[in-house]
């Protein structure tokens, strides 16, 4: 199944727990500080192999992350 | 309306009732506990809320509970209980949720005993939490009278989203008078406007008492300080005997005034140009209208079952132009009419005639 | 008109309504009334008493230091009270329960047998009503008539069968008090 | 990448507001406060509920659910639930409580609104310490855990041993539905969320009193990064505290969730 | 003698270890909790008492426990964990063993906020709890003075068998200021002839508040009176600046006073004839000094850190022949020295020179 | 018929003061408090020891027994006797608590005390009312049981279900020695003795909390005779509240008593 | 084993749990009042049936019973 | 001689510890001090700042409304603080953390890329410093002398491998203070 995410940059907290639960490593920490002062989660999924499996939404403590999957409306 | 023989705690809860109590929270204590006892009886068959807290700690924030949702809610206890809810006070003062609370004093400080006192003045008074805040306190002399004013706070209450202390003692606790009873008294469901029901169909409502910043919670104290000053333009409550002619005013409130009209009145018999001059608001206090009989009156003894707590409020409202003396009894003693009136005469050696 | 009593005795002899019946009977007559009992752990030692003030003026203290009247029920309350009723006061006993009578001279005593008499109409539990009617006539501050009145309504509903023993030994205790008494 | 044949399959709850939070990074209130939001979105209760916020990291929880709220003292909002629940027996009432309020300072009413079978749900964030007031000793701190206020860890000689809540409130007859999870990986978090589902269910279905105990991390406080905060809580926690069932009355199992 | 950086609840806590503070109940709040943390590292080497409450009214509790043996003892929370300690303080008062009570005063009522406050004056100085008593109010402005009257709190409250309070706020908690720290004391075991140590050859003692007959309990007020009476004759403290020429006279307490200076030091540099008066002692209150200011100064400005709670003693001192002002925030608020210079500015228009 | 032969095989014990009593008649409060002076006279420990009144009607033990006694605020004698027990970890420390003080307004200290393993002996009267202020119903009154505040019966769905402290406590690691015993009949007497015995002898080795429950009549407030009312405890409360050890740690079993 | 007992009439509230547990039916209540207004118990024990068994010592709210025993010395 | 100081920043820049030296600096200096930080739930939200008094008078209050110099070491202090600063104030920005510059024209700017300065000498960690002793240099409220004596006493023991770091850091930040002073 093909999926995405999106990260709201103003949510995230940087807290890096959705990069240690893809089980791809699809997610990294920016280099930049967000505007709250914090180094910003961003998806890097250059092959397209995010699964929309949801356990980076799930353990996202700041509901920063929306996930999309191919064909399935919700 | 028929005249019957109320015992003070059961009037105070017949009358509750009939102004449309929905749900009474308390714990047990003497000599408040018939208040209880009669509700456990009375609430259940009118479909109403009675329920026994584990303590007054949770009795108080049960009431703050129910409060958040607009109900008459209404705790009774005596003074160590009374304590234990300052916190929970200070919470419910600073939200602005109205409720009822009856204090049936008895003699302190610690355990101290059963018998009946005024000792809790300046707790209820003066806010015995923390923060800036003053209950509305009504301190009724007889048993009608602690029906009436029970019967009337949860309007005041809801009027200034106040608490309304209604600070009684022991011997009005206990004791049986004739009362008639006001009528039962439907309420009427209606929108307050701020009160918790479920955010069916309208923004989400909140009570707090926060203000992280003090912009904020400057705000809260404004509001808290308006509802106050409004209180104070309407809710002065006071009567005054034999004072037309008075050249000197016996100041005591509750079970203590009652004693002290005795005593009044038999000064008056022997010649004695004496009033009485009886708050019935402890707050707020009749400060003015004491202060204009000191444009007359120079001489004021307070009478009160404490150490001296009322006679403050009675000095800032004369002024030092008038001269105030005070008598008091400790330790859950009701003072007698002869003390009074020795301290009466020792005061006031101009007879009427002379 | 102003009456301050007390009535002390053991629990179970009827203190509380009695004081209560007096004050029903003040407010039937238009007077000031008020009772209030002894609570809370007091009660724990067995002893009960009730304090009643019927006045025709408003009353202030429902408590009194010195009562104008005292029923004593029992020696432990004879012992409390004999020595703080009023000079010129009374002092009704239960002579069935009390043997000592009062070595004070400033003070009226009147001692009945009120169990005694009681138990002849068969309802020894009414040795309180008896006190009250010789209350009633000793001082007069209400009526016997009103007593009775009172007393029916408030046994009436639930001890009627107990009514008319009650309304005997308060006539009884009246007759007798008036007997006793100087002319 | 997002194409147009994408469609969300997960976004923000509605219940709970746009606001962001005041949590620190990686705190797992984020996570519990989102799972209650969903389980309020999926029961369709929002409009019905009225929930009582604690005194604690998530006092502000208030500002996060769309739903009416309640700020209680310091370790009274079972009590103070209780004063809502008894006037609207048919509105759904919770509260949020931590460690420190629930179990320290609020022992006596959650205790009694246990046994008197209350019928509200608690959500009890069981972080092992004070959060809000920067890392003290809780009764739910671990032996030997350093805290602010048991520098040197905390010494069971003086100050005993944790309680486990979930266990003491069930020997409690008016409890209907006392459970343990935990919010340290995705399994559990999913765990988690279902148990909260069933005490509201319980709650609607008026079974009484019901608890979801959630344990959770500080990594502030605990001095250390969120991914291993949370594998602090899976090896150290759940060994102390383990999850489970621990009263599940007959009438919450026929509900058949 | 070395002068070091303290944290205001830090030097509270080590002048209290060095005063021989022997066992320290508390639970955490904001803005108190570092004075917990601090005696939580500092108790232990020492082989003192260090225990976390699950409650301030636990904590009370546990002092009231603690106090009865004689021992000096401690504890510390900030306004809405003093409310919960009322009851408690009461019995202490009663029972008249000796603690010493540190609040950290945070804006109110209800949760409120952390920022400083002087909102619990009537809560600490009226005796928030039920019954006659007034526990010995000290008010620091500094933290050298926190130190200092920490220091001198133990013996104050074993003289007087009284609960002396620390009245201070989350700034003064807060803040680092320079200390010179008093000694490190040795308090020898003595015998008080109250104290509970387990009847070892002597008659059984007891501690209790209760005194069941009003004449047992009137004795007992009777001793909290004496012992009162006592205090209020030898503790009273205050400072005066600038009051030798002054026609007005600014009156302000901790923080607030600290603020006042620093605008009546302004007014000053404008020529203003202003002064500073600032009690110490909130209980016993410097009542006569201010009275006797007050037969010179006819202009008083109250300034405080609430609604206006300690306007009222004031008032009281001086009578109704001196003009009482008051100008307080609230909500956490610190005044601004303008703000005050305002004031001072508005109510006297009289400059030295004139 | 006493004749010169005789020798006295009990008496009141010494560690009873001279005073009578203010309890009613055929109250179970004597009977404890002969237990415990009769415990303390036999270890010994009369002047080590200082015991922490609660409010209730054993309010006044504090003039009954001759030691070094204080006397607690409601429900807070357990965190009174902390604050004794801190100070002086070798005098003897016990509390006397009624179920209104210990189960209802003092949970939270109780709790606490037995979780922190505080070395303190609780003897906990458990009468099913608050006797003191005249027969209320506690949170140990029985279901359907009348009291002053439940007038029709407790009725457990609007009140909940008795609170089984020594159950609940039990679950606690810091309690050693918890246990239940009954006053109704000599048999059940000796045995609450001989666990007052254990309880202090735990103390007095270190070993930490220890309580025991002793289930108790209130003839008055139950509105029967004395002898009917230690009936219903035998054939209601026994029930309900069973006889046991609930915790008796292994140093405690060790000691062999 | 004979024994005998003492109650002191002023500790004793009549509560007559002693006269039930008493194996041989030894005590009686007094008909007449104490001071303290109890009736109080009274040992009637003609035939000298007393043990010394300890069950009404052990059950008396009040200690005021004292057990004695034929010569056994405590 | 009188400063109020506010030195704010996310936490981990050093915020409170840099205020503390100044007010350390300040009592070695012979001047009254109060340091306050920001406390509670506000450490929350991932920001710090403390203020600071410096004064030879003795001080009201430890807090401030409008700072006379400001160290803003991000831009949500930036935001929050630059209105603030008193007229004539002084404030003093980490341009590599701050990028824009202050609008106002009525008070001095000076911007130091402080970070960048301490990373030359391997301790970006030490840009705290830089804009200590900037605002040594820039106010003249305490002496960098002394600065200095008590970073060593206060770093000494247990960080003396970052001390010579931190003092160069504080020297330069003196040095360029001054340079971008106008004369
Ligand atoms: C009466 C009272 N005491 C103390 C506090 C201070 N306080 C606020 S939150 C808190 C504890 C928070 O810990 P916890 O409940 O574990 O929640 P967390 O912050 O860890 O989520 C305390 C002690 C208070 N607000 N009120
Ligand atoms: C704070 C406070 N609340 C209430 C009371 C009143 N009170 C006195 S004793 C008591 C309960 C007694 O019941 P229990 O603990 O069961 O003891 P018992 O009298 O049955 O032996 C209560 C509620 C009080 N003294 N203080
Ligand atoms: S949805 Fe799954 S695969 Fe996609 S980024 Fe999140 S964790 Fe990785
Ligand atoms: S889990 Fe959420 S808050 Fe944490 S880094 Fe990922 S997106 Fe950001
Ligand atoms: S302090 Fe701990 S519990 Fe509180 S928000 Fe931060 S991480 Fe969460
Ligand atoms: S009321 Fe009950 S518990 Fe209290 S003394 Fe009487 S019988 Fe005993």
């Amino acid at each position: 199944m093909r999926g995405t995410i999106t990260i709201d940059e103003n949510r995230c907290k940087g807290c890096e727990l959705c990069t240690a639960v893809c089980p791809k490593h699809l997610i990294h920490m920016s280099g930049s500080f967000s505007m709250r002062g914090y180094h910003p989660a961003v998806l890097q999924d250059p092959e397209l192999a995010c699964t929309g499996c949801l356990l980076c939404s799930t353990i996202c403590p700041d509901s920063a992350i929306t996930v999309y999957r191919e064909g399935r409306a919700k | 309306m028929t005249v019957e023989l109320w015992k003070g705690n059961e009037a105070v809860a017949e009358a509750a009732v009939r102004a449309g109590l929905q749900a009474y929270f308390g714990y047990p204590i003497t000599p408040q506990t018939e208040l209880l006892e009669y509700l456990a009886k009375r609430m259940a068959p009118l479909g109403r809320v009675f329920l026994q807290a584990e303590s007054e700690l949770a009795a108080i924030n049960m009431v703050y509970g129910a409060a958040c949702t607009g109900a008459r809610v209404m705790t009774s206890s005596s003074s160590p209980g009374i304590s234990l809810m300052q916190e929970g006070i200070s919470y419910i003062a600073a939200s602005g949720v109205p409720c009822v609370l009856v204090d049936m004093m008895r003699g302190g400080p610690g355990l101290g005993n059963i018998a009946p006192s005024q000792a809790d003045y300046f707790q209820l008074v003066k806010g015995g939490g923390h923060g800036d805040y003053h209950p509305i306190v009504l301190a009724p002399a007889s048993v009608q009278e602690a029906a009436d004013l029970t019967y009337e706070a949860f309007d005041i209450a809801m009027k200034y989203r106040s608490v309304v202390v209604i600070a009684a003692d022991g011997a009005i606790g206990q004791m049986m008078e004739p009362v008639e009873m006001p009528p039962m008294r439907d309420i009427p469901a209606q929108d307050l406007g701020w009160e918790l029901t479920g955010a069916r169909g309208r923004k989400r409502r909140l009570v707090t008492s926060i203000g992280l910043e003090p912009t904020e919670l400057e705000q809260i104290n404004f509001r808290v300080q308006e509802r106050q000053a409004l209180a104070q333009e309407n809710e002065v409550r006071y009567t005054e005997r034999w004072t037309d002619d008075a050249d000197m005013v016996v100041v005591a409130f509750g079970t203590a005034a009652r004693v002290a009209q005795s005593a009044v009145r038999e000064a008056r018999e022997h010649g004695l140009r004496v009033g009485l001059f009886r708050p019935i608001s402890l707050w707020p206090f009749p400060t003015e209208q004491l202060a204009r009989l000191s444009t007359r009156v120079k001489r004021f003894l307070v009478v009160e079952m404490n150490a001296g707590q009322m006679v403050e409020d009675v000095r800032l409202a004369v002024g030092s132009g008038a001269d105030v003396s005070f008598f008091g009894r400790m330790g859950g003693f009701v003072p007698m009419p002869e003390e009074i009136l020795e301290r009466i005469e020792a005061l006031q050696p101009v007879a009427a005639g002379s | 008109m102003h009456e301050e009593i007390i009535i002390s005795g053991f629990g179970g002899q009827g203190v509380l309504f009695a004081g209560q019946l007096l004050a029903y009977a003040g407010v039937a007559d238009g007077l000031h009334v008020t009772w209030i009992p002894s609570y809370g752990p007091e009660m724990r030692g067995g002893t009960a008493h009730c304090e009643v003030v019927i006045s025709s003026e408003e009353i202030g203290s429902p408590l009194t230091a010195h009562p104008t009247a005292a029923i004593i029920l029992n020696s432990p309350s004879m012992e409390k009270y004999e020595p703080l009723v009023k000079a010129g006061g009374l002092l009704l006993l239960d002579s069935s329960l009390v043997p000592q009578g009062t070595t004070r001279h400033d003070v009226r005593e009147i001692a009945l047998p009120a169990k005694e008499i009681a138990a002849e109409f068969g309802m020894p539990q009414a040795a309180n009503m008896v006190m009250v009617g010789a209350l009633a006539a000793a001082t007069g501050i209400v009526r016997l008539e009103t007593l009775e009145r009172v007393l029916k309504l408030k046994l009436g509903e639930r001890h009627a069968g107990s009514l008319e023993a009650n309304l005997r030994a308060l006539r009884c205790g009246a007759v007798s008090a008036k007997e006793s008494m100087p002319v | 990448m997002l194409t147009d044949s994408m469609a969300v399959v997960w976004q923000r709850p509605s219940s709970l507001t746009p606001l962001q939070t005041h949590y620190c990074p990686g705190c797992t209130h984020g996570v519990i406060n989102r799972l209650v939001a969903e389980v309020i979105d999926e029961l369709g209760i929002r409009e019905n509920t009225i929930g009582v916020a604690a005194v604690g990291c998530s006092v502000f929880a208030y500002n996060y659910f769309d739903c009416d709220f309640a700020e209680a003292a310091h370790g009274r909002a079972p009590a103070m639930a209780t004063g809502v629940k008894r006037v609207y027996p048919d509105r759904v009432v919770f509260t949020y409580q931590g460690d420190g309020d629930l179990a320290s300072i609020g022992t006596a009413e959650i205790v009694h609104a246990a046994a008197r079978g209350e019928n509200i749900t608690v959500i009890f964030v069981n972080n092992a310490v004070y959060g809000m007031t920067g890392g003290q000793m809780a009764p739910t701190t671990l032996p030997g855990m350093i805290t602010t206020s048991s520098p040197l860890g905390r010494d069971t000689h003086m100050t005993g041993f944790p309680i486990r809540m979930s266990e003491m409130l069930s020997t409690l007859d008016g409890a209907s539905y006392i459970v343990r999870r935990s919010a340290h990986d995705p399994g559990n978090i999913n765990k988690t969320k279902k148990a909260i589902k069933t005490a509201f269910q319980a709650q609607i279905n008026g079974l009484g009193f019901s608890m979801v105990e959630v344990l959770a991390a500080c990594p502030v406080n605990w001095n250390m990064t969120p991914g291993d905060a949370l594998r602090f809580v899976e090896e150290k926690m759940v060994p102390y505290y383990p999850l489970g069932d621990f009263k599940v009355a007959e009438a919450v199992k026929n509900m058949g969730l």
